[in-house]
C-alpha cells in the first residue's frame, strides 16, 4: 500500500508518542513518582500502530497488563492516559483504573487486563456483536506468547472458528512470559496451533511499521468479508522489564542493545521513509520533538492535577444497586 | 390468571425482551441443540431443562450454542454487553462457575468500576442451582453466596414462576451484570403468570406470609419449605414472617429490619453452604442493625459444611426441609429467654 | 501382538461386562430404580478396555461422566460399582459419589467427573507425580469430543509437552457432546490440534479392540520411556442417550441402529476371534452368559443392601478439622 | 531469636519440609524463572516476589515453572496429590482462581468426599492476596472468603513471620487441601522465627492483645493495624483483646466465644469484600452463639462493597487502618447502651 505523506507522519508520530510515552514512565516509575504495577511496551510499538492502523473507531480491542501503546495507537486520549498513570481524577479511568485496565470503550478499546488471556474472550463477544448487529466491524485480541497457553485463549480460537467471528488473534511474541522464555512455554508450533482451530495464521516482523500493516491488512479484510478470525503471529521484543522493577537477569546479556541497535521499530520506519525520500530527517525530527514536548506536558500537568475525591470510591460498582 | 410452570415462566420473559430489544440475545451450550446436525427438530433441546425450547423457532439468529467452553463463551457474553448488546448466558450449572469465574469475577463484576464509570456491563448469566436430585457433589450446589461476596454483581435467587419472569426482565433490562439463579427442583412449580411483561424491582423482598413471632428468611426452594413450615406452625397457633429477599445483592435490609423489629426472632434457612454465607450475612446484619430487637440467639438451619452427598438418604438429611424449619422455630420459641426487643 | 486365549477371554469378558452394566442401568433407570444423573457407554466398551488393556494396577486414569466403562476397565470393583450406582453403604464411594464420581485411588482411577476436562489436568498431575518418583508409570486422561474445547483439556496438551509427562489423552469421539455435533463444536482437524502442541497424535478406530490396543501400546510404551506425552482419537459412538432420559432425538433416525449392526464392539471382536478361531462361538456364548448372571447378581444384591448411615454425611469432607 | 521476614519465614519452611519429606515438591509460574533461557542465574526470579528465590539450587527437580496454564497446572498439583505427592503450588495472586477455581473446589476440595473418605489431597496452594500497592481490582484482592465458603478446604491467614512458618509447616503436613494466603505487603515484616522446625495448629487462634473491653478480630494486614490501634487506646485506658484467627477455616470458635464472653463486644476487621465474608461469619457466630454476651450491636469494619480502585488516594480511603479501627472502638465504647452481658 502506498502512504500519504501524512499517513506516514502520523503513523511515525503514534509511534514515538508510545516510546516516549514509555520511556518517561519509567524514568517518573525510577523516581518513585508513579503508583502501582506498570508494565511497558517500548519496542512493541510497529506491532500496536501496524495493527490499529487497519481499524476504525467501531472496531474493537483488547488488550493485556501491557496495553498502554494498544491504548494509544486505537485512539484514545494521550493525555487522559497520562493523567491516569498518575491516578489522577481527570485519568482516562478517573484514577479508578491505572496502568493494568486503560480503557475507553467509546474509542472501541475494551481495556488492558490484568488477568493474562482474559481480553481474548471479551474480543470475541465484541466481535460477536458486531456479527449480530450485520456491520462489518471486526475485533482484535492482542495478548502474549505467554498468554497463548491460557485455557481462555485456546477456547476462544475455537469459538471464533465455529462461530465464524470477525476477530484477528494478534500474539504478540516477546520471547517472554514475565521470566520464562516463549521457547519453554509455548510447545509445538505457533502458527500450527491456531491453524488446528481452523484459523488462518500469518506471522509478521512486529518490529516493521509496513509489514505488521500489511499483514493485518490481509487478515483484517478477511475477517470483515466474513471468511472468518485470524492469528497473526507479530515477533517483537520488549525493552524493559517484565514490569518496572525487574532487572530481567533472564535475559543474556547483550540481547535488548542488539535489537534496539538493530531492530528498532523506530529506527527500521526510519531508515525505510528515509531511504525511500517519503520523509525527511528533519521531518521525523520535527516530530520527535514535538512528540517530546507533548508527553512531558502531560507529564508536567499531571503531576499536578488533583487526585480523586474520596466519595468517588464509592461511586461506580453499579450502574443502580 | 394463567397458571404456568418456573420454566415458562423464564422462557416466556425471554421471548417478550427479545421481541422487545433487538439486543437481546442468547448463548449458552445446547440452549438450541442439534447445531449444524442432520436430527429432524430444530432445537431438540432448548437447554438440558427445556427452558430454552421453542425460542429458535422465533429467533434463529440470536439464540446461540456454542462448544463447551465456559470461559470463551460467558466472557464472549460480557465483552458482547461491554460493546452494546444485552446477552443472556445461560451456564448450564452453576458448579460450572470454576471453568469461567475469571469472566465473571474479574471482568464483568469490576469492569464498569475500574474505568471510573465510563462502561456498562448489561448481562445476564442465567444457571442452575440446587440439591434434590441425588445429583451430587459438582451437580447441586447453590453458589449464589459466592456471587454476592463479589462487588459489582447482582444476585437474583427466584423462588416461584411470578417473580421468576417479573426478576428476569428486570435483570435483562439492567444496566449491570445479573447472575440469575434457576432451582432445578422448581421447574414445574406453578404459579399465576400474566402473559404480558412486568418487572419485580430488586431488592424488595416478599413477605410470603406474615407473622409476629417469628422472622424466617429464606431463599430459592427454602421459601417452599419454610412456607410449608409457617403454614403447620400456624396450626399450632405460631405466627411466622416468611421473607424471601428475592434478590440477594442487592438485599432489601430495610424490610429485613422491619420484620425483626416486630418478630424478635430471627431463623435463616438456606440451602447453600454455611460457612461465609448469604445466611451468615443476613444473621451478620441483625447483630449489627437489629441488635437491640432480637429477644434471643439468631439461628441458621443451613446444610452442614461439607460437600453434597449422592445417597438419596444423605441428601434429604443434608438439606433442610420443612420439618426441620418447624422444629427450629419451636425450639426458638420454646427457649425460655425473655423477649428483649423493645425494652432495649 | 499375539493374545493368549486366556487374554482374549479376558478382553471379551469386560467388554461384556461394561456392556450388561450399562444395559442393566439402562433398564433399572427405566423403571426408577437409579437414583441421580446417569451417562452410559454402551457401543464404547472397545476403547475403554483397549487402552486399559496396556496399563497397570499402578499408572493412573481420569474419566468423565461417561465413566462406568473405564472404572471397570481398569480393574476397579464391579460388584461395589453396582452398588454405589444405588446409592449403597457397600457402594464404592460408600454411597457419597455415584455414578459421576467413580473413583478408586487404589487402583489407579482418579475418578469420573461431573466437570467437562477436569480430568485432563489430574491425570498431568499423576503423570509428574510418576516422574517425580522415578518410576515408568503413565496416566491416561479420557475425554469427549466436546471437552476437546475446554481450556482444562487445552491447557494440559500444552503443559504435557513442556513438562514431558508420560500421559496419554484419549478423546473419545462419540460425535456428540450432549446434543451438539462434533463437527459443529470442534473446529479444525483433531490430530493436528494435538500435533500442533507438539505431541504424537494417532487416530483409531474406537469400535474394534484390537485396533485401539494396538494403537494404545505404541503410544503407551514411548510414554513409559520417557518420549513424552501423545493424543490417541477414538472414533466411537453411544448406543444411548447423552444422559439417560436424553431421547436423542438430534441424531439422524436410523444412526445408532446402523452402528449396532455394523460396528457394534463386541460384535467386531467375536467375528475377529471367531474367525481367526481363536475363541469358540460357546467359549464366547459362555462368557456371556456368565456375565449376565454377575451383573444379575450384582443388582439384586444391591437392591437389598443398606443405604448409608445418616451419620457418614457428616464424615470425609476432610481428614481432620 | 533470629528476625526473619515473612518470605523467609515461608522460604524456610518450604525448605525444610523439602528436606524432610521427598513426596513435597513445588509448582507454579516463574516460581524459579528463565526456565530453559539464556540468562545467567539459575533462578533469576523465585517467584514474583522473591519467595521461592534459592531452592533451585538446592532442589531443582522439585521446583516446576509451568506456562500460564492455572487450570492445568493447579490440576495437576490436584492429581498429584491424590496420587500421592505433596506439592505446594504457587497461584501467584489469589485474584487468579477465576482461571482455576474447577480445579479447586470442585476437584481438590470434594475429591475425600465424594469417594467416601478413601482418598487423601495433601495440597497446599500459596497465594498473594491484599493491597496497599495501588495494584487495583485485580492484584489486591483478599479472597479468602470465598474459598473458606467451601466445604472441603483449610484456609490459613497468617499475619507475622512466626505463624506463617509454623502454619505453612502445619499445612504441608495436613492431608486436606490447605489454601495459604500471604499478604503482599507483609513480605518484608520481621519477627522472631526458630530456624528449626515447628508446626502450629489449625484451628488455634492467636490473643495478639488481651483486654476486657472488647474483642476485635481481625486477620492478615489487619492484625498489624488493629495492634496499633489497641496500643494506641491501652493508652487511652481502653483495653482491646486483639484476636488472630490466623486459620479462617476451620475457626477457633471457642477461643472467640470465650474472649466475647469477658469483652461483651465485637469489632470485625476485615480487608476482604463484606458481603457473604468472613467478617459477617464471625458475627454471625457470635449472634448464634455468643448473643446473651454481647452488650452492644455488633461493628464490621471492612471496605465497601465496591472493587478495589487504583488511586492511592483512594485506595487508602477504602481498607481499614489503625485509626478507622480505634475510631470504631471509641464510638462502640462511647455509645448509650449499658453492658448487657451478665444479666442474660
Ligand atoms: C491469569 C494470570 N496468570 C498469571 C498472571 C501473572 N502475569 C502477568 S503478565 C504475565 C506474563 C505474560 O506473558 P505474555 O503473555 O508473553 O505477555 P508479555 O508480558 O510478554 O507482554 C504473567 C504470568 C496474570 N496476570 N494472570
Ligand atoms: C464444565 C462443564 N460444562 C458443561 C457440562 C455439561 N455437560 C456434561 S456432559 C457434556 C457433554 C460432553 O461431551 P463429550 O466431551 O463429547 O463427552 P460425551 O458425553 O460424548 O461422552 C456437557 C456439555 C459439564 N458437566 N461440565
Ligand atoms: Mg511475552
Ligand atoms: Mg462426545
Amino acid at each position: 500500500m502506498a502512504f500519504k505523506k501524512s499517513e506516514l507522519q502520523r503513523a511515525y508520530r503514534t509511534m514515538r508518542v508510545i516510546r516516549e510515552f514509555e520511556d518517561r514512565i519509567h524514568s517518573e516509575n525510577s523516581l518513585g513518582n508513579v503508583p502501582g504495577f506498570i508494565h511497558l511496551s517500548a519496542g512493541q510499538e510497529a506491532s500496536a500502530v501496524g495493527v490499529c492502523w487497519n481499524l476504525n473507531r467501531e472496531d474493537y480491542i483488547s488488550s493485556t497488563h501491557r496495553g498502554h501503546g494498544h491504548t494509544i495507537a486505537k485512539g484514545c486520549d494521550v493525555r487522559a492516559m497520562m493523567h491516569e498513570i498518575f491516578a489522577r481524577a481527570s485519568g482516562l479511568c478517573n484514577g479508578k483504573g491505572g496502568s493494568m485496565h486503560m480503557a475507553d470503550i467509546g474509542m472501541g478499546m475494551l481495556g488492558a487486563n490484568g488477568i493474562v488471556g482474559a481480553g481474548a474472550p471479551l474480543s470475541c463477544g465484541a466481535a460477536l456483536a458486531a456479527r449480530l448487529r450485520g456491520t462489518d466491524n471486526i475485533a482484535v485480541s492482542f495478548f502474549g506468547d505467554g498468554a497463548y497457553n491460557e485455557g481462555a485463549v485456546l477456547e476462544s480460537l475455537n469459538l471464533s472458528k465455529v462461530l465464524n467471528l470477525p476477530i484477528i488473534f494478534v500474539l504478540e511474541n516477546n520471547g517472554y512470559g514475565e521470566a520464562t522464555p516463549a521457547e519453554y512455554a509455548v510447545a509445538g508450533d505457533i502458527l500450527k496451533r491456531a491453524e488446528a482451530f481452523g484459523l488462518v495464521a500469518e506471522e509478521t516482523d512486529g518490529h516493521d511499521f509496513f509489514a505488521v500493516e500489511a499483514a493485518a491488512r490481509r487478515l483484517i479484510k478477511r475477517a470483515r468479508e466474513g471468511k472468518g478470525p485470524a492469528l497473526l503471529h507479530s515477533k517483537l521484543s520488549r525493552y524493559y522489564g517484565h514490569f518496572e522493577g525487574d532487572p530481567a537477569t533472564y535475559r543474556p546479556k547483550g540481547e535488548v542493545d542488539a535489537i534496539k541497535k538493530e531492530r528498532d521499530s523506530l529506527m527500521l520506519f526510519r531508515r525505510r521513509v528515509e531511504g525511500d525520500k517519503l520523509l525527511t530527517v528533519a521531518q521525523l525530527d520535527e516530530i520527535d520533538e514535538a512528540v517530546i514536548a507533548e508527553i512531558d506536558g502531560y507529564i508536567v500537568e499531571a503531576k499536578q492535577a488533583p487526585p480523586p475525591a474520596v466519595e468517588t470510591l464509592y461511586r461506580d460498582a453499579y450502574g443502580s444497586y | 390468571m394463567p397458571q404456568k410452570s418456573i420454566r415458562e415462566a423464564i422462557n416466556e420473559a425471554l421471548l417478550l425482551e427479545m421481541r422487545r430489544d433487538p439486543s437481546v440475545f442468547l448463548i449458552g451450550e445446547d440452549i438450541v441443540g442439534g447445531a449444524g446436525g442432520k436430527g429432524e427438530e430444530v432445537d431438540p433441546w432448548g437447554g438440558v431443562m427445556g427452558v430454552t425450547k421453542g425460542i429458535y423457532g422465533e429467533f434463529p439468529d440470536r439464540i446461540i450454542d456454542t462448544p463447551i467452553s465456559e470461559m470463551a463463551y460467558i466472557g464472549a457474553a460480557v465483552g458482547a454487553a461491554v460493546s452494546g448488546m444485552r446477552p443472556v448466558a445461560e451456564l448450564m450449572f452453576c458448579d460450572f462457575i470454576g471453568c469461567c469465574l475469571d469472566q465473571v469475577m474479574n471482568q464483568a463484576a469490576k469492569l464498569r468500576y475500574m474505568v471510573g464509570g465510563k462502561a456498562e456491563v448489561p448481562l445476564v448469566i442465567r444457571m442452575q442451582m440446587g440439591g434434590g436430585f441425588s445429583a451430587a457433589c459438582q451437580h447441586s450446589q447453590s453458589l449464589y453466596p459466592l456471587f454476592a461476596h463479589i462487588p459489582g454483581l447482582k444476585v437474583v435467587v427466584p423462588s416461584n414462576a411470578y417473580d421468576a419472569k417479573g426478576l428476569l426482565i428486570t435483570a435483562i433490562r439492567d444496566n449491570d451484570p445479573v447472575m440469575f439463579f434457576e432451582h432445578k427442583g422448581l421447574y414445574d412449580d406453578k404459579d399465576e403468570v400474566p402473559d404480558g411483561d412486568y418487572s419485580i424491582p430488586f431488592a424488595e423482598a416478599r413477605f410470603a406470609r406474615d407473622g409476629s413471632d417469628i422472622t424466617i428468611v429464606a431463599t430459592g426452594r427454602m421459601v417452599k419449605f419454610a412456607i410449608e413450615a409457617a403454614d403447620q406452625l400456624a396450626s399450632e397457633g405460631i405466627a411466622c414472617t416468611v421473607l424471601d429477599p428475592r434478590t440477594v445483592s442487592p438485599f432489601d435490609e430495610i424490610s429485613f429490619i422491619e420484620s425483626l423489629e416486630e418478630t424478635g426472632r430471627l431463623l435463616v434457612v438456606e440451602e447453600a453452604y454455611p460457612f461465609c454465607s448469604f445466611a451468615s450475612e443476613v444473621a451478620a446484619i441483625a447483630a449489627q442493625k437489629a441488635f437491640y430487637a432480637l429477644s434471643q440467639p439468631v439461628r441458621l438451619l443451613t446444610p452442614p459444611h461439607t460437600p453434597i452427598p449422592f445417597a438419596p438418604e444423605l441428601e434429604s438429611a443434608y438439606f433442610p426441609d420443612a420439618e426441620r424449619i418447624a422444629g427450629s422455630v419451636r425450639e426458638m420459641l420454646d427457649a425460655a429467654a425473655p423477649k428483649r426487643g423493645a425494652a432495649a
